[in-house]
């Protein structure tokens, strides 16, 4: 049996190591696995490696799984692995998977199925990290570029599915592989299709084109899931809109009260942040704007994620004593701001962003809302050009470290954090708290350590979380059996055919 | 002897916002086998609409109203659409003034000429284009072979304008009907084609319509000339006649008109006014503003006065020698 | 002839430099690519690495520089989101949009040409009004809401053709192309004539104004007093003559469909180099953008000289002297 | 004669069509991209006296108006020089008109051309004098209406616009336009070709008649013999861009010298010679783009000798007054080049 | 000369042609089509409705105070917490689609009209100069038109919006670049008819200064058919900014245009809600069908060729 899904994004290529990109990680699953994977909720499974222990401070030891072998039929060996980890390097894109070697100091091949790894510093992460780590076989060669992969000449993986064939914005053609060793993928023949168009995906679908889709907008939501021809699966996913408000000394764009710019920058009074927090209805973001595919977020990440703390108290709605706080702060007829968003990035981004612009018009603000194209938003935003900004942030690896990392951490290109705190944001407090986490092997230890860090974070309003954003997928009526997956991934041998 | 042409009241009329326009106001006039005849007036004065309206290819918003077209006996607006067709190029033919516009500048001229030999005869295409090759001999072309394969800008316009009158001689038409069909080329080159028309008109024997604005042209070309104003033949006669001895007032200002009939440097007796707009016509004799001889009578519609055959439409003709 | 066509190369050459120029200066200004595609969790350093490894650290006038150099060397550059020759992926996706250009351009003229015919024939009557009206109708309503409105009505509702997507690639002779398969018929029909609607607009009204002209003119006079009969005027004589300025227009619109498809493509999700273009633009995949920008000049000035000398062949007053 | 107030020295006009930079590199491989070259005048001198009317005829395209041109200053010549009272007025200085004047005005062939369609009368006569101070501000009004009624139309007349006006009324606009800027030569380029006989004969004595009253200086462009003759006091005859013959009028008719001037007299039909009397001149106009070697004539001349086909005749005395270009009258034709 | 006067003065010329006749003639020439009329009438009413949004709507959409979510998604002809009827429905934001689409509208006008007459503008300075110097100038000036001519707009547009940002007068500066080549080629073609004319001629023979013959004698000669062109770039420019919009190049939702506006309510097509992206559409149809309709008709009525 065959199944066509229609996906928003496919593969820039073929090559496992190209790109960072979540739809690139997605796609080549299907051919190639990873040393590490990962469940529907971000929990750590094995797969290449059956194991992984830290021996010491800096060397993790991985047990391999053994007869496995590649899709041309060769034995899959920890040669493969570090090749595959030492080609990453070569591989040169705009979006480089180096991220997710970072820590690799050298591979130590100590059999056929035991490898060890010694990292620069203490690396707790490295496990998260090689849930990316996909690995091709040893004889692929270091030239091996994007054209061969793409032709099918090097795409041979390990993986439940051999290649066929892919286009650029394409369809990505794959076909079960019988020796795959794990649970035999259901499908024979799946066909995974670009179609980037919300609507035209929605489309797809309902003329039959497709089996099944990923991302269906909020849009539809309600309207499919009274679709008797259509069935619908819906999950959180990592993705959280979060408010970015600049704390820097001299705002990027000018804030105004009574049309006249001031001196001092009123977000930098957290006063002024919580005010902003308390006026923000979650509930009707939630249930109105987002037409009930969100929840309410009061932290950067979702529950169950590691560094998540259930001691931060649920988001309120308390437009009285927002005023109340305003007034406190020395603004009681509230002020005139600039705020920036994305319009395409992630769904929804647009309209909450318009409804949040609506809801702090409320507290007496006047805010200028201006949805952008991410072309536009985020290069300026990365230039720190606007005084409050609005976008999506995604916990990828399903822990704290990533996200507070490059998020929260006092700017500081040298340890290479702060990379995307545009706001200005500091606390040395919170840089502490996070550097021992990240210095702490222990599980335990260390998520009450990123668990601290969250709490500072949270009450200091360093940003504003609103929503957790769901995604969903849709089917034909009747035709698959589907776990929704947190980070979206749209997996074809996860996919079953419903009895 | 039957007239080649026969107008008889023939009157055409143009629907404007002003109103109607009579273009052409109850025109009559006979064009013998072998003669030319001159139809001079000034500009607006309805020459061409004439030559159009015999042909029967007038488009709205104009009509012919009344008259009879006969050529060789048969009477043009009693036929059927269809019937008027075959008898265009056939038994009348046109020359228009513009040489460069009348031949389709992207067709060769072989191949117009071709077409036009087909829609009435059926022979083949290399028979057309002798037959072709054989009316721009007839007319003075050289090397006629190799200007059938030209195009219409590939020739000066004394050629092209020959090309036409030979497009004209096709069939040989009994009548041919030429408007302005010298006024856009140089003097030298009207003159070679004057000689060669007068030569036509002798050889052929067809009837000649030469419409023109030029007196010069018709007085040394034409054997008879009717002279229009105002879309009326206010004077026809044999050319001596009308130039030698015309008998209304218009001809006569128009001939007075010309410098070359007077002392260099003298004033020219002049008519005053200036040509007037048809929508716009007085009551009566058209003319009656401004003619030296008007009287009250003029308010009213001038006869026609007929003396040896030069017949003038006044009701105060001059004598004439 | 042989002159001519050396010259229009040269004048070719030159308007693909400045165009290059403008677009590269253009693109540079919108801003660095690697923010826009930089995962979040790269550090500085590998940033600035990646901004010096695409060379965007260098002033622009020696990125055009090597940009320049490169072409010279037969390479426009690689995609930087793909990481494969530029040319190669434009070549992947414009078989897809020139079938689609040229079923909507085949249909607008082979209904354009003749609707515009009789309503320059006969232009007071009833039915020339209505296709006057049909053709305003035609180039006014933007595409993109026209498309939506096809979609909704044969794709979703009547469930008679496709939403979108281009269908099934079969083989004739040595090409691959959709439109050897009933499959790729119907999902290329919708598109296509959404598309052609604005070309079929403008096809009506150049053809019945050229129409209407001819039958002013004095050679069609003449040759009406030959006695020709309308018909033969018509497809003898005015044909010819329209079919001139229709030629210009055809080419000058077979580029601008090509650009226009843009939409199209988007609304159809048709998988051709239109949206590959918004997308590049979207990513800022500098090196497709300028390169495709420049290989749309480079195709419009050919077809230009194309039509040019079609146009010579129709026309035989233009000569084909150096340059124009 | 008196003293010339209007001197045309060996002006020559010729008019370039230059390539294009990609021509030019596309001629470097194929041998094309070369600049064309009308040559429109070539050494015509002419000296034109106080109150005198000098009559130009030739066909068309033998350079009339681009002769009228160099002189109004529109056109600045190739080579040679134009003169007004000893100045220059029109001078090739690195191509470009060294000194324009008000003192030339033109009036143009087609009267429903030569006025602009959207500006008044009395706008169109009033701006030159007022830009150029030549009235005083607050005479331009009566100044306007003293000059419709000079040529012959209402003062009211000034706030119309100019297609509510005949073709003869506004041909008269077109003088009263030329008068108000108070030249001292005329250019009149075919001003009455273009219209009927009757309205001809009116604008004529409206010519003469101010010619009589304020002494106009005046060059009248015309190929129409016999307006020519009734209107010039001397005739300038060209033919493809060279002067070929000049006399004054009535010994020009009487006696023509240059045979092209015989052959136009001849082919020219007249009122009253009576009927078929042509002797047309043979063959077609040369090409101003290559114009035959020697005499321009001589392809189509009846008399051509071999000197003709190769030495370009010059302008010699015929009499008192008069000057001819013909080998006939400079010692005969058959003789060979370098004799000369 | 009296006698002249007198003689001329018994048929006097055409009757004096008044302005107010003139338009008396065009009006009664244009009155021929009742469809031209018809959309004569929709445009005026659409510009008023448009720019009289203010006063005629119950909300201001761009006043994100006044919206309220809780009636998000109503039906047309529903009535909202505001107490009023939605007679189009309301958006996802809760917002008056009547009162979205004739704002939308305004700025549709807006960003047209400005397009229009500055690409006029710089198009007629362009094409008059390239006329009337001829040479060299002529030649450079025409081939940067030319070249931008060869570059399709929609591209030339995409790019430009993409380079400048979103918002209205970015939009308008691309639409302009977009634009402006057509109005320099159909001016420079005008001119160089006109320049040849013998009023000119007898202009600079006068002599006048040149910039007194551009703007004086060329300029009103090659206005008035570039204003029927002008009409129907408005419209064109009014659908080009609806374009770009939709591909997510044009102006934000918080600032809506018709084109974003469809473009939005595309988003919901399959959810039933087709009312939010094809009133907008409607009423962009119409807005530029009814231009296109009176630029024809003008264009039919002024051509000489037409007249009678
Ligand atoms: N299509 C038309 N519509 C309205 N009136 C017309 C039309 N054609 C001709 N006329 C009128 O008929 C009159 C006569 O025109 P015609 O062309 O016959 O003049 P003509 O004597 O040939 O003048 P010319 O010497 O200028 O050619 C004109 O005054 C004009 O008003
Ligand atoms: N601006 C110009 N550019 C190029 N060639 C020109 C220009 N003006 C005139 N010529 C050429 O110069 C030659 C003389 O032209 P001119 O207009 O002076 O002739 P003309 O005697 O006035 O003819 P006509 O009787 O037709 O008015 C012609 O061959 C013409 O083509
Ligand atoms: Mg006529
Ligand atoms: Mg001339």
């Amino acid at each position: 049996q065959d199944l066509t899904i229609g996906l928003r994004a496919g593969p820039d290529s073929i090559d496992p190591h190209w790109s960072t990109l979540g739809s690139q990680a997605e796609a080549l699953r299907h051919v190639f696995d990873t040393l590490v994977d990962a469940d529907e909720t971000l929990q750590l499974q094995p797969g290449l490696a059956v194991s992984w222990t830290p021996i010491d401070d800096t060397t993790w030891e991985f047990k391999l799984r053994e007869g496995v072998t590649f899709h041309d039929g060769t034995p899959f060996t920890a040669e493969d692995v570090k090749f595959s980890i030492e080609r990453i390097p070569a591989v040169t894109g705009p979006m480089p998977m180096t991220l997710y070697t970072k820590y690799v100091a050298s591979v130590e091949v100590v059999d056929d199925y035991t490898l060890r790894i010694t990292t620069n510093g203490m690396a707790p992460s490295l496990p998260n990290d090689f849930t990316r780590l996909f690995v091709v076989p040893s004889e692929t060669g270091m030239e091996a570029g994007n054209e061969e992969f793409n032709s099918g000449e090097k795409a041979i993986g390990t993986g439940p599915y051999k290649f066929v064939s892919w286009q650029p914005k394409g369809d990505l053609v794959v076909e079960r592989n019988d020796d795959y060793w794990g649970e035999a993928p259901a499908w024979e023949r799946v066909t995974r299709r670009e179609i980037p168009d919300d609507a035209a995906r929605v489309a797809a679908l309902k003329s039959g084109q497709v089996d099944m889709i990923n991302y269906v907008p909020a849009t539809d939501y309600l309207a499919m899931q009274s679709d008797s021809n259509l069935d619908t699966f819906v999950s959180d996913s990592i993705y959280i809109l979060n408010i970015a408000p600049s704390v820097k000394d001299e705002e990027p764009q000018p804030i105004k009260v009574n049309g006249q710019e001031i001196d001092g920058n009123p977000l930098q009074d957290v006063r002024v942040r919580k005010a902003l927090d308390l006026a923000i209805n979650r509930d009707v973001l939630v249930n109105v704007v987002l037409e009930g595919l969100g929840t309410p977020a009061n932290q950067l990440m979702p529950e169950g994620f590691f560094g998540y703390s259930s001691d931060i108290p649920a988001p309120a709605y308390d437009i009285d004593q927002a005023k109340a706080l305003l007034t406190e702060a020395g603004y009681p007829d509230g002020f005139e701001i600039d705020f920036t968003c994305t319009n395409n990035r992630v769904p929804g981004d647009a309209v909450v962003c318009e409804a949040l612009a609506q809801m702090w018009s409320r507290l007496g603000l006047t805010v200028n809302a201006q949805a952008l194209n991410g072309t536009v938003f985020f290069p300026a935003a990365q230039r720190e050009e606007y005084t409050m900004t609005m976008s999506a942030w995604g916990t990828l690896t399903g822990e704290a470290a990533y996200t507070y990392g490059a998020l929260v951490h006092t700017q500081d290109a040298e340890k290479g954090f702060g990379n995307f705190n545009r706001s200005g944001y500091s606390n040395p407090e919170f840089d502490r708290i996070f550097s021992e986490g990240s210095q702490t092997l222990d599980t335990d230890a260390r998520r009450e350590l990123y668990k601290q860090a969250s709490e500072i974070a949270m009450e200091d309003r360093a940003l504003i979380p609103t929503v957790i954003l769901q995604s969903v997928w849709a089917s034909k009526a009747g035709m698959v059996d589907f776990t929704p997956r947190v980070d979206q991934e749209t997996r074809a041998y996860a996919i079953t055919p419903k009895e | 002897m039957t007239a080649a042409l026969d107008v008889k009241g023939l009157t055409t009329r143009f629907e404007t916002r002003a109103g109607h326009v009579t273009a052409v106001n109850d025109v009559s006039f006979a064009v013998q086998p072998g003669r030319i005849m001159g139809l001079v007036g000034e500009s607006g004065s309805g020459k061409s609409v004439t030559g159009f309206s015999i042909l029967g290819l007038i488009d709205a918003p104009g009509e012919v109203t009344a008259g009879a077209v006969l050529v060789d006996g048969v009477d043009l607006r009693q036929l059927s659409t269809e019937d008027l067709r075959k008898m265009r190029g056939r038994k009348v033919a046109m020359v228009f003034q513009d040489p460069m516009m009348t031949l389709n500048p992207v067709l060769r001229v072989g191949d117009q000429m071709a077409m036009a030999v087909r829609v009435h005869q059926a022979m083949s295409k290399s028979d057309a284009l002798e037959h072709a090759r054989k009316a721009l001999e007839v007319v003075g072309i050289p090397s006629p072979a190799e200007r059938l394969k030209a195009y219409p800008h590939q020739l000066s316009g004394g050629m092209r304008q020959r090309v036409a009158i030979a497009m004209a001689l096709l069939h040989s038409p009994s009548v041919i009907i030429a408007d302005e069909a010298t006024t856009a080329l140089d003097v030298s080159i009207q003159g070679q084609i004057l000689a060669e028309v007068r030569e036509l008109a002798d050889k052929t024997g067809a009837a000649i319509v030469w419409i023109t604005h030029d007196l010069a042209v018709v007085s040394s070309l034409a054997d008879d000339i009717c002279v229009m104003y105002a879309g009326r033949i206010v004077e026809r006669g044999t050319a001596e006649q009308v130039i030698g001895g015309p008998r209304h007032p218009y001809t006569q200002g128009l001939l007075d008109s010309i410098p070359a009939l007077h002392e260099p440097g003298r004033k020219l007796p002049q008519i005053p006014g200036s040509t007037p707009q048809l929508s716009r016509l007085p009551e009566g004799c058209p003319f009656r503003p401004r003619c030296p001889r008007a009287t009250d009578l003029c308010c009213t519609e001038p006869p026609l006065d007929v003396r040896d055959g030069q017949a003038v439409l006044c009701h105060y003709p001059l004598e004439g020698v | 002839m042989f002159g001519y066509l050396v010259g229009r190369l040269i004048q070719a050459m030159m308007v693909v430099f400045v165009m290059s120029v403008i677009v590269f200066v253009g693109v540079y200004a919108i801003g660095n690519p690697i923010d826009v595609m930089i995962d979040p969790g790269a550090s500085q350093e590998i940033r600035e690495n990646l901004i010096r490894q695409y060379g965007f650290d260098q002033p622009l006038w020696q990125q055009y520089f090597t940009f320049v150099g490169n072409v010279f060397r037969g390479d426009l550059g690689r995609s930087m989101v793909y990481n494969i020759p530029v040319t190669s992926l434009v070549f992947s996706r414009l078989p897809a949009t020139l079938e689609l250009v040229l079923v909507s351009v085949g249909i607008a003229t082979l209904i354009g040409v003749p609707a515009g015919m009789y309503a320059g024939y006969r232009p007071n009557g009833i039915p020339a009004k209505l296709i006057m009206a049909l053709s305003v109708l035609g180039f006014s309503v933007p595409t993109f809401w026209i498309g939506m409105l096809l979609i909704m009505g044969f794709a979703v509702n009547l469930g008679w053709l496709p939403s979108g997507g281009r269908g099934e690639v079969g083989q004739v002779l040595w090409l691959k192309t959709s439109l050897a398969t009933a499959d790729g018929w119907a999902h290329v029909i919708m598109p296509a004539v959404n598309l052609s609607l604005f070309k079929m607009g403008l096809m009506i009204r150049l053809t019945r104004a050229g129409m209407v002209e001819a039958m002013g003119t004095d050679y069609v006079r003449f040759a009406r007093a030959q006695g020709l009969p309308d018909r033969q005027i018509v497809f003898g004589h005015i044909m010819r003559n329209i079919s001139i300025p229709l030629v210009t227009v055809f080419g000058l619109e077979l580029g601008s469909t090509l650009a226009f498809a843009v939409v199209t493509e988007t609304v159809f999700n048709w998988p051709g180099v239109g949206k590959l273009i918004i997308d590049s633009i979207l990513q800022l995949d500098r090196p497709v953008m300028v390169s495709y920008l420049v290989m749309v000049v480079l195709l419009f000035v050919m077809i230009n000289l194309v039509v040019d000398l079609i146009y010579a062949r129709l026309d035989p007053r233009v000569r084909l002297k150096g340059g124009s | 004669m008196t003293d010339p107030i209007l001197k045309i020295d060996t002006v020559s006009k010729r008019f370039t069509r230059r390539p294009g930079l990609a021509e030019r590199l596309a001629g470097k491989f194929t041998g094309g991209g070369k600049p064309v070259t009308v040559h429109a005048l070539t050494d015509v001198s002419l000296e034109v006296a106080k109150g005198e009317v000098l009559g130009i005829v030739g066909e068309s395209g033998c350079g009339k108006s681009t002769l009228g041109r160099v002189i109004a200053g529109i056109h600045a010549p190739t080579s040679g020089s134009v003169t007004l009272n000893g100045q220059p007025i029109a001078d090739q200085r690195g191509g470009t008109i060294h000194k324009r004047t008000t003192q030339v005005q033109m009036i143009h062939q087609d009267p429903f051309a030569s006025l602009n369609p959207r500006m008044k009368v009395g706008e169109t006569l009033a701006e030159g004098p007022r830009y150029h101070g030549i009235i005083p501000a607050d005479q331009v009004r009566t100044r306007v209406r003293a000059l419709l009624e000079q040529v012959g139309l209402e003062a009211a007349y000034a706030d119309r616009l100019p297609h509510q006006f005949s073709g003869g009324q506004r041909q008269r606009i077109a003088i009263a336009r030329a008068l108000a800027m108070q030249p001292e030569v005329l250019v009149l380029d075919e001003a009455v070709a273009s219209l009927d006989v009757s309205i001809q004969a009116q604008v004529l004595n409206l010519f003469m008649d101010l010619r009589h009253d304020l002494g106009l200086t005046a060059l009248f462009i015309s190929h129409d013999l016999s307006v020519v003759r009734h209107v010039c006091d001397r005739v300038a005859i060209m033919y493809l861009g060279r002067l070929v013959e000049l006399a004054p009028a009535d010994q020009l008719y009487a006696d023509p010298r240059h045979p092209y001037t015989r052959a136009l007299f001849a082919s020219i039909p007249t009122v009253g010679t009576g009927r078929g009397r042509f002797e047309a001149i043979k063959g077609e106009i040369p090409s101003p783009i290559a114009p035959p070697p020697g005499c321009a004539f001589h392809p189509r001349c009846p008399f051509a000798g071999s000197r003709c086909r190769t030495e370009v005749p010059r302008l010699t005395a015929a009499g008192p007054v008069r000057t001819v270009a013909c080998h006939l009258n400079d010692g005969g034709v058959d003789m060979q080049k370098g004799a000369a | 000369m009296a006698h002249i006067g007198n003689v001329l003065a018994v048929p006097s010329a055409a009757p004096a042609e008044t302005r107010v006749m003139r338009l008396r003639n065009f009006w009664s020439d244009y009155r021929r089509s009742w469809v031209a009329v018809g959309a004569l009438v929709v445009i005026v009413a659409l510009l008023v409705a448009s720019f009289g949004a203010p006063w005629l709507v119950p909300q201001d959409p761009y006043d994100l105070g006044q919206l309220d979510w809780a009636d998000a998604f109503l039906q047309p002809g529903q009535t909202g917490s505001g107490g009023y009827v939605h007679l189009l429905g309301t958006d996802n934001a809760g917002r008056d689609m009547l009162s979205a689409i004739l704002y939308g509208l305004r700025t549709s006008f807006l960003i047209g009209i400005s397009a229009g007459v500055l690409a006029l503008t710089l198009g007629i300075s362009i094409g008059l100069t390239a006329a009337y110097f001829g040479g060299r100038i002529e030649a450079l000036l025409m081939r940067i038109v030319d070249l931008q001519l060869s570059m399709p707009a929609i591209l030339l547009a995409l790019v430009m919006a993409a380079v400048l940002g979103q918002g209205v007068p970015q939009i308008i500066l691309a639409l302009v670049v977009a634009q402006y080549a057509y109005f320099a080629r159909t001016t420079h073609g005008a001119a160089s008819v006109e320049r040849r004319k013998d009023y000119i001629e007898a202009a600079r023979s006068t002599p006048l200064p040149t910039r007194r013959i551009l703007f004086k004698h060329l300029l009103p000669n090659v206005l008035p058919p570039l204003i029927v062109v002008a009409t129907v770039q408005v419209a064109s420019a009014i659908s080009l900014e609806a374009t770009l919009s939709f591909l997510g190049v044009g102006l934000p939702l918080t600032e809506p245009s018709l084109g974003s506006l469809i473009s939005n309510g595309f988003k919901y097509i399959h959810a039933g809600r087709s009312w939010l992206s094809i009133y907008p559409g409607v009423f962009l149809m119409i807005t530029v069908v009814a231009i296109n309709l009176v630029g024809d008709q003008v264009r039919t009525v002024i051509d000489p060729r037409n007249s009678r």
